[in-house]
């Protein structure tokens, strides 16, 4: 572990030092939101915004992903047999994610990195991303990450964690990875790292007081699933949902995907997509039959997923780290706090 | 809006409780600030939960479709314009639906509310047209609240319902002399290399969640042209050209149809202003068919007709 | 990294109508690469995503025995825009298969055990598989009696209907065909749903007997209930189910019936397992 | 630009454009060989989709007569 | 003609409009009315042609058209004659908006101007002045006339001709030579054009038909029925035929190359090249091919599929494939024909042509036709002359009709008419037919009955009539639209204030009545164009002028002595009728043109009626004194609304019904099974609405005569799992095709029924929901010729 201080005269710099070896990642505007871009040669992250509108999952994870290429010519060799693609890119370095978005990878990973199967494009591009994450001095009202294992000044996932101190940062590096990009970026006014950690805590526990929004989830784990699948409350909770993928593209802990093959005369690729399980067609068989063809079961599949079936198939938690941002954006205000909440009180009469 | 409140809240339990409708469509409160949950009222004693503020953007035509039972439906203008569409179209009856208009005086802007402060909004209290706004800090503004209306809301023709069986208030009165197209005629006047480069932007962030095809009402199909696989001609990945290929059908889609209600604006959560799309058309419907969507129960829009003497100018 | 979404390169080695109305077929693969071949080790049960380039992957049951040398057979459904195009390629194409995927029957389970398998429709591939599989000479001592209940539309709806004449000619397996309806006055075996017939047939439930059903909702759903009558217990009830699947490895989210990925714990459950699991399949 | 040469698809009626490109062919008169016509069965089976799709797939003009 | 012939695209001048002589491009032409027709003194032909004024009109504004607003055109005439339907409007709008001179004259001398080919036109004036006008060009409007081997003919055959030397015919026979046995149709009856040259066509095919009709289906053959080979599931097995068609194809495209590309398309089994795809040993061969390689889908890459397709079909069909699996690509008219001078870039375009017809053609699937049967039986609405002469000849020929008329009496506006114009009494032959209808047992006649709602669709129509306080349901196969027109009653000259002021047919009243006024008249004035040719009635009623003349005559003929006045705007005596405005004017009926911008004015004052007229020829006032004032009113359609919507047919902006097609189709409406005929058509003499009603009756016998028939395969169709019920195909349909289902699982969903889907594809477009599938444009054929034209494959 190495700590050190930054001065926010020598952030810039570090930051234009790092672009030499990194795509290096930071909130930004967009449009009339903020999200993690990749920074141009000046341009430094936006560390006002409290958090992006989006997570900064598509920085491993991106929307649309190209898998393999093939090409259909039956003249030239090789037709229809799938080559990989190139993917490599230059390491990246994410400047300012926070703690909650950090954890999500952490979770996302149980899924891409298997025992059985690896899931090369994930993994390669997660072990080649350094997270440099920024405690939460302010979080939002919305944010719920103390009670998801989680907290505005966590560690887990971070490869090194800064805390804001007006005119500079305390970074505390958490892995290798994170050593060596602060060196990259000769970040190297060393700071004490005892007084560090009594900042980092005082700090945190200043940040936790100010999240007054709160889950339970203490009993989750002991309800059987098919008796919180059959609770009554699930109508209600899915009615007003438009069956639009806002809070999964928005969540930095969904990870499920599509796979699609798109060809232009003779040449094609094999893409991935972000796709969400609010969308019928997500399950729709090829014969007309769907499983969750009805709302209610793709709402309840949501959050049976997050909050029941990942914490028993991993025994890590809840699939969510609290950054509330489907709370914020869900059009139809339907808010996993409340469910959470009912899901862990639900007794089966 | 209180008063609004409280008649909303008493019509929805007579209803109930004289049997005339199986259910109540209507708001409760929301988990944050600026936000209303639409909610069916089942029973007269729930009735106390159904709110009425300027929250209550979403369109809740949008929860008619299909239904089979008798529905009490909360509605201002726009909504039920949209209303009437979906009897025109067959998404409802007439006889299932007792509507409880309210004649409205906007909806406010959210995004419009968060810029005017620096810190998060924690509370957005209202009275009468005035808007107290209250951040995580403490620190209040009142502002008029005409000044963060929905920008659809700002240019209203039709704020009162146009189809009602019980009123929460007496008529507003309607806006005289609004010119509904300026920002169109601006995209209109442009080249189109203008035009494609504000497209192109305007369209960047679109994540294609689909929040804006399916807070609107209009958007029903089984199938939509965007999930067609027999054949699958729209890409489904972030190519620009396919996402613009889906806002350009669906605002096709909804020609003659749209009331501008602003849901789909609303639900968007890029704040891509996606109205833009459907507003061309809109003028486009009014200028060569004198049309306006939703406005009567007896004749389909437009475009949903053969005439043999359907104008022809425009074909050159 | 071995990258588990690549297929491998096979080449189709030839296509045959299985059935009257051309809605399915069977295909015949060879392995570009013979190493593929090895690669692709698999048992009875389990399924594999065809591959074809431009149009996209279907998870298709193995209707090969692993005992079967030098190729691999999937018989196919027309059903979506896969299949129809799969359906209209020919011998010599080149494509992809990906795989094995899934879990497979419980053979280590199923030896010294009576067998009895039950097959309605096009579902009867894997089943195909393991009939062939446990008749193979080296494998047939290892299990008892083996009764296979098949049942179709009409005579011209049954799969592999050559093989299914030769293993009625066996007497080391009982095979009790049966069809919906038929006007074909040369039609000697059984007519009637497969839940009928399995109620007549099936041998009654005992600790060394296991049932291994396949087929559509609607005979799954009736024929549950004839076992228990006939005593068989949940767990002695093997049943392979077909969700909707992309990636086939358990990654992309969409198959799971509560926390069991189909493609990656099943496709096979007994139903004792499913019981656990919300039905949404 | 002067070496461009669109690549344009037309949209014919079945009953009207379509014959009249056939006269066109009959009266010999001669146009650039940039259009590919699709004939429809009439313009009333247009669909927006036909112009987005085809655009998308590259073509530098759609021209619908009927 | 030859002027025709200078438009054409195919002709001398590949339609570049250029004078011959000098290949000079005209600034000014003139055209020349009457030349040979109306003209006793140069060619002895007394009659009008009928048709020039028209086609003079026509060309000029194609001529205007082609080159530009620039060209100045100039038609000298003595009466425009623009009687047929919607010619009014289109010389109204040809002086109007298209700039295009008329000017009323006579033309007396052409001189070459001396060093050029120009010609001067001199020419007299309305009101006598003499002009000279110089043009580049100069067409003269040529009459017709019947030529020499014709008459000759006719002399063998025994038939009768008239003055004219045209067939004479009766006004209530106007198919029948004077030869039993021997019709006539065409401009050998009179001169006349396209439209009513096809009326005469279909009439004389029913006058045969029904004196044939014992005689049907005596010698029809069977066709061998070629089993159809079940190619479903099977993958596609393409050929591909590509014609050189002489040189016409491979003079310019490189065939063979074509070909061999075809080849290498994806579901291409077999490709070849022939030198006439349509010669009969060709198709032999291909049929032999098909079976031979085992192809289920062929595309022909030759000429046109308007034309060929079905011949193709048929060769699909002996080789025992269905005729949809089928696809043409054009690169004749669509290729080498119009790109003759880049042979590069016209073999690429083939290249396309065929890869994009490979691409459909491979999606195509094998499609059905709906088999229906047809009730033999007829509904006529209509119970005017028309509705009669179209039930008796349906009856002649076989087949049962009912005829609706919401009056109490059959007969219609006839009863009203005195004589024809060939002397006839309306009164006696209207008697007789209106005998033969009602002791006809296969005629049943609904007197004081409407139409209240009609459903079902060709072959098989459910009419339910109300009559006579009861209901009754009439299942009929076709409909014939004979619902007629009516005088209209004037607004205008004091009409209605007094009694000496009546209409052309209250004239013939009280010449039926032989009412003894008449002699007593001293003056008698007719004005023409009463609610006609103006405003809102843009419309020429075709019959006004021939029926005030021959009125004016009979009334010279009761008093010789009495003054006769006709004030008209252009005396539209067209044909043979022209002799007649010749004899008037002999018996000395003045006739006294006016100017719509300044109409007559009537005075009655002291119980005097005076007409004041400005004079042409004077250009100043004049007054009459009159005793009777005659209005020629318009004809207008009698209300027909409800029965358009009931059988989905169009009206124009006057009120009449829109035929299928105005030149080729005539007697019969787009929508299949209803056919048209009389003045619910356009206003029209008794002898045209005869002919029409006959013609709208053969027309329903091509239907009658079978006892099925069978729809188009490319229909639309719905798959009701998609469909979101919203009704914009019901709404949309001109057809009446989509209907909700109404029971079992999918009601409230739409449906399509195939026997009235034309094909068209709006429905196709409009769902939003994507549920409605085109047999044979379905989206994904289309998408797939889209995806083949940007798509190179290798």
């Amino acid at each position: 572990m190495m700590v050190v201080k930054i001065d926010k005269q020598k952030w810039s710099s570090g930051i234009n030092q790092l672009k030499s070896t990194y795509d290096v990642y930071g909130p930004a505007k967009q449009g009339k939101t903020y999200e993690f871009q990749k920074l141009g040669s000046e341009q430094l992250p936006d560390l006002t915004v409290q958090n992006t509108t989006l997570s900064p999952k598509s920085i491993v994870f991106p929307q649309s992903e190209k898998m393999f290429s093939f090409h259909t010519d039956e003249n030239k060799s090789g037709h229809h047999i799938l080559k990989e693609m190139n993917n490599q890119s230059m390491p990246k370095a994410v400047l300012g994610i926070r703690p909650c978005d950090a954890k999500a990878f952490q979770l996302v990973k149980l899924n891409f990195d298997t025992c059985e199967y690896k899931d090369p494009y994930w993994i390669r591009a997660y072990e080649s991303t350094t997270l440099i994450g920024l405690a939460c001095n302010n979080p939002c009202s919305t944010c719920f990450c103390t009670s998801t294992g989680c907290g505005p000044f966590s560690e887990t996932g971070l490869d090194v964690l800064l805390m804001d101190q007006g005119d500079s940062f305390i970074a505390k590096s958490l892995t290798p990875k994170g050593e060596n990009l602060l060196k990259t970026a000769t970040w190297s006014d060393s700071f004490d790292p005892a007084t560090a950690e009594s900042i980092l805590k005082s700090g945190k526990e200043k940040a936790e007081s100010k999240i007054a929004s709160r889950v339970k989830t203490d009993q989750l784990a002991s309800k059987s699933i098919m008796k919180i699948y059959e609770a009554p409350f699930w109508d209600d909770v899915a009615f007003s949902c438009i069956n639009c993928g806002t809070c999964t593209f928005s969540c930095p802990t969904c990870w499920c995907f599509d796979i699609q093959d798109e060809t232009k005369g003779c040449q094609g690729i094999r893409t991935r997509n972000w796709d969400t399980c609010m969308s019928p067609l997500f399950t729709l068989h090829g014969s007309g039959h769907n499983p969750r063809g009805e709302k209610t079961s793709r709402v309840r599949q949501r959050f049976m997923h997050k909050l029941k079936y990942f914490l028993d198939k991993y025994n890590q938690g809840i699939m969510c780290v609290g950054c509330g941002r489907c709370v914020r954006l869900c059009p139809v205000n339907i808010d996993i706090r409340q469910i959470c909440n009912m899901m862990n009180s639900y007794q089966p009469s | 809006m209180i008063e609004y409140q409280k008649k909303i809240q008493n019509i929805a339990e007579r209803l109930l409780n004289e049997k005339k409708v199986d259910v109540v469509l209507g708001f409760k409160k929301g988990t944050i600030p600026m936000m209303n949950q639409p909610c069916l009222v089942r029973v007269p004693d729930e009735t106390q939960k159904l709110v009425w503020d300027s929250n209550c953007g979403i369109n809740l035509t949008n929860y008619l479709t299909n239904r089979k039972e008798r529905i009490g439906i909360i509605a201002k203008g726009c909504d039920t314009r949209n209303i009437v569409t979906h009897i025109v179209e067959n998404k409802i009856k007439r006889e299932q639906l007792v509507i409880i208009g309210v004649p409205c005086t906007g909806m406010i802007d959210k995004a419009k509310i968060n810029g005017l402060m620096v810190n998060e909004i924690a509370e957005v209290s209202e009275h009468n047209q005035e808007i107290t706004i209250t951040d995580s800090r403490g620190a209040t503004k009142t502002i008029q609240k005409k000044e963060v209306l929905q920008s659809n809301c700002s240019i209203c023709k039709y704020k009162n319902p146009v189809i009602y069986d019980e009123l929460v208030a007496d008529l507003v009165p309607e806006s005289k002399d609004i010119d509904r197209y300026e920002d169109i005629r601006k995209i209109e006047s442009m080249a189109s290399s203008e035009k494609f480069k504000f497209f192109e932007d305007m369209l960047s962030t679109c994540i294609r969640c689909y929040a804006c095809r399916n807070a609107c009402p209009l958007c029903y199909c089984p199938t939509c042209f965007v999930d067609e696989s027999k054949p699958q001609w729209l890409g489904k990945g972030m190519d620009p050209i396919d996402i613009r290929t889906f806002h350009f059908l669906r605002a096709y889609h909804c020609a003659g149809r749209c009331t501008d209600c602003g849901s789909c604006e609303r639900a968007c959560p890029m704040d891509i202003t996606v109205r833009q799309f459907t507003k061309k058309l809109e003028k486009d419907c009014v200028e060569l068919f004198g049309w306006e969507a939703g406005l009567t129960l007896d004749k389909r829009p437009p475009l949903d007709h053969y005439k043999t003497n359907d104008p022809q100018s425009f074909i050159k | 990294m071995q990258n588990p979404y690549l297929p491998y390169p096979v080449r189709i080695d030839n296509v045959t109508i299985a059935t009257e109305d051309k809605s399915l077929k069977t295909f015949k693969f060879i392995f570009l690469d013979p190493n593929d071949e090895k690669k692709f080790a698999y048992k009875a049960g389990q399924f594999a995503e065809l591959s074809v380039p431009g149009k996209g992957e279907i998870p298709i049951g193995i209707a090969s025995s692993p005992t079967e040398k030098g190729f691999v057979m999937f018989t196919v459904f027309k059903v979506g825009l896969v299949t129809a195009y799969l359906h209209n390629m020919k011998a010599g194409d080149i494509m992809g298969i990906r795989g094995p995927l899934g879990n497979s029957y419980p053979w280590d389970l199923l030896q010294g055990k009576n067998i009895v398998i039950i097959g309605g429709g096009f579902a009867f591939t894997t089943l195909r598989s393991s009939i062939v599989y446990m008749l193979d000479p080296a494998n047939r001592p290892k299990f008892k009696d083996i009764h296979v209940i098949y049942g179709a539309r009409s005579p011209g709806m049954l799969l592999y209907k050559d093989e299914l004449a030769e293993w009625e000619r066996r007497d080391d397996i009982n095979i009790h065909m049966t069809v919906d309806r038929t006007d074909d006055p040369n039609w000697k075996y059984n007519v009637g749903f497969v839940p009928t017939i399995t109620e007549k047939k099936a041998p009654s439930a005992s600790p060394d007997t296991y049932a291994i059903i396949c087929g559509p909702p609607v005979m799954i759903k009736f024929t549950q209930p004839v076992l228990e009558k006939l005593g068989y217990d949940h767990d002695h009830i093997i049943m392979s189910l077909e969700n909707r699947m992309k990636c086939g490895i358990g990654m992309c989210g969409r198959c799971n019936i509560g926390k069991e990925l189909v493609c990656k714990d099943g496709p096979v459950f007994t139903l004792s397992e499913l019981n656990r699991t919300p039905r949404e399949y | 630009m002067a070496d461009w040469e669109p690549k344009i698809v037309s949209f014919f009626c079945n009953w009207c454009t379509y014959g009249a490109a056939d006269l066109a062919g009959v009266g010999r008169m001669q146009y650039p060989p940039y259009f590919r016509v699709v004939r429809i069965p009439c313009t009333g089976r247009m669909h927006p989709k036909f112009f987005l799709s085809a655009l998308r797939e590259g073509v530098d003009g759609v021209w619908v007569s009927g | 003609m030859e002027y025709e012939r200078i438009l054409s695209a195919s002709g001398p001048t590949g339609g570049h409009l250029v004078r011959l002589s000098d290949k000079k491009e005209p600034k000014k032409i003139a055209w020349l009315q009457c030349i040979g027709s109306r003209d006793m003194n140069r060619c002895d032909n007394a009659y009008c042609s009928a048709v020039c004024c028209m086609y003079a009109i026509k060309e000029a504004v194609i001529s205007k058209e082609h080159s530009g607003d620039d060209l100045d055109c100039a038609i000298f005439f003595m009466d425009m004659r623009t009687h047929g339907k919607e010619f009014e409007r289109y010389y109204d709008n040809a002086k109007t908006k298209k700039g295009i001179r008329f000017i009323r004259s006579r033309v007396h001398t052409i001189n070459p101007v001396q060093g050029t080919d120009d010609l001067e036109v001199r020419y007299v004036t309305e009101d006598g002045r003499i002009l000279n006008e110089t043009f580049d060009m100069i067409v003269l409007s040529v009459g017709l006339e019947i030529p020499k081997e014709i008459v000759e003919l006719s002399k063998k055959l025994n038939i009768e001709l008239t003055s004219s030397k045209f067939s004479k015919t009766g006004t209530f026979k106007p198919v029948d030579s004077s030869r039993k046995g021997i019709y006539v149709c065409g401009a050998f009856q009179g001169p006349k054009d396209i439209p009513q040259a096809v009326v005469d066509a279909s009439a004389a095919a029913a006058a045969a038909g029904e004196i044939l009709s014992s005689a049907r289906n005596t010698l029809t053959k069977k066709p061998e029925i070629i089993p159809e080979i079940d190619v479903m599931g099977d993958r596609p097995r393409i050929g591909v035929f590509v014609c050189k068609c002489g040189i016409n194809i491979a003079g310019v495209v490189n065939v063979p190359d074509v070909s061999k590309y075809a080849e290498t398309l994806p579901y291409v089994e077999y490709a070849t090249d022939n030198l006439f795809s349509c010669s009969q040993d060709t198709q032999d061969k291909m049929a032999q091919l098909i079976k031979e390689k085992g192809l289920n889908r062929v595309v022909v890459a030759a000429c046109t599929p308007k034309t060929h397709e079905p011949l193709f079909q048929e060769t699909l069909k002996n080789a025992g494939i269905n005729k949809y699996l089928f696809e043409m690509a054009n690169i004749r008219n669509h290729d080498s024909w119009v790109h003759k001078d880049s042979p590069e870039a016209a073999t690429e375009k083939a290249k396309d042509l065929v890869r994009m017809a490979v691409a459909k053609v491979a999606m195509l699937q094998p499609l059905k036709e709906a088999e229906l049967q047809v009730n033999q039986t007829a509904l006529v609405i209509g119970g005017g002359i028309s509705g009669l002469v179209a039930a008796k000849t349906l009856s002649n020929q076989g087949y049962e009709s009912h005829i609706v008329e919401k009056d109490s009496t059959l007969g219609g506006q006839a009863k009203s008419i005195y004589k024809t114009t060939t002397n006839e009494i309306v009164a006696d032959e209207l008697k007789q037919l209106i005998n033969d209808v009602t002791t006809d047992s296969k005629i049943h006649v609904h007197l004081n009955t409407t139409i209240k709602k009609v459903d079902g669709f060709v072959g098989n129509f459910q009419t339910t009539l109300v009559g006579n306080a009861t209901e009754t349901v009439i299942p009929h196969g076709v409909t014939i639209m004979a619902t007629g027109a009516s005088a209209y009653k004037p607004s205008e000259y004091e009409f209605g204030k007094d009694s000496r002021i009546i209409t052309s047919l209250d004239l013939d009243q009280k010449l039926i009545n032989h009412d003894p006024m008449l002699k007593q008249l001293q003056s008698a004035v007719f004005i023409q164009c009463v609610g006609s040719r103006e405003n809102n009635r843009l419309y020429c009623s075709r019959v006004c002028c021939t029926h005030s003349i021959h009125n004016a005559i009979e009334l010279k003929e009761l008093n010789p002595n009495m003054d006769i006045y006709i004030l008209y705007r252009d005396i539209r005596t067209y044909g043979e009728r022209e002799l007649l405005y010749r004899k008037a004017r002999d018996l000395g009926v003045i006739f006294i043109r006016y100017s719509v911008n300044n109409k007559p004015s009537v005075a009655i004052q002291n119980g005097k009626m005076s007409i004041s007229v400005t004079d042409h020829v004077l250009n100043r006032p004049i007054i009459i004194e009159t005793d009777l004032l005659t209005l020629a009113s318009a004809l207008i359609p009698n209300p027909a609304e409800d029965l358009a919507q009931f059988f989905k047919l169009p009206l124009n902006e006057d009120g009449f019904f829109v035929e299928r097609h105005a030149k080729l189709g005539p007697s019969e409406f787009a929508t299949d099974g209803v056919f048209l005929c009389g003045t619910a058509h356009y206003p029209k003499p008794i002898d045209e609405s005869i002919a029409q009603a006959k013609a709208a009756a053969s027309r329903a016998v091509t239907l009658l005569a079978r006892k099925n028939i069978f729809t188009s395969g490319q229909v639309a169709f719905i798959n009701p799992v998609n469909c979101s019920s919203c009704g914009i195909c019901i709404s949309i349909c001109p057809y009446s095709a989509p209907s909700f289902i109404e029971k079992g699982p999918f009601t409230g969903k739409a449906q399509i029924n195939p026997v009235l889907c034309k094909g068209c594809g709006l429905c196709v477009a409009s769902c939003r929901s994507g549920a409605i599938h085109h047999n044979g444009y379905d989206n994904g054929q289309i998408f797939n010729q889209l995806f083949a034209i940007t798509e190179l494959p290798n």
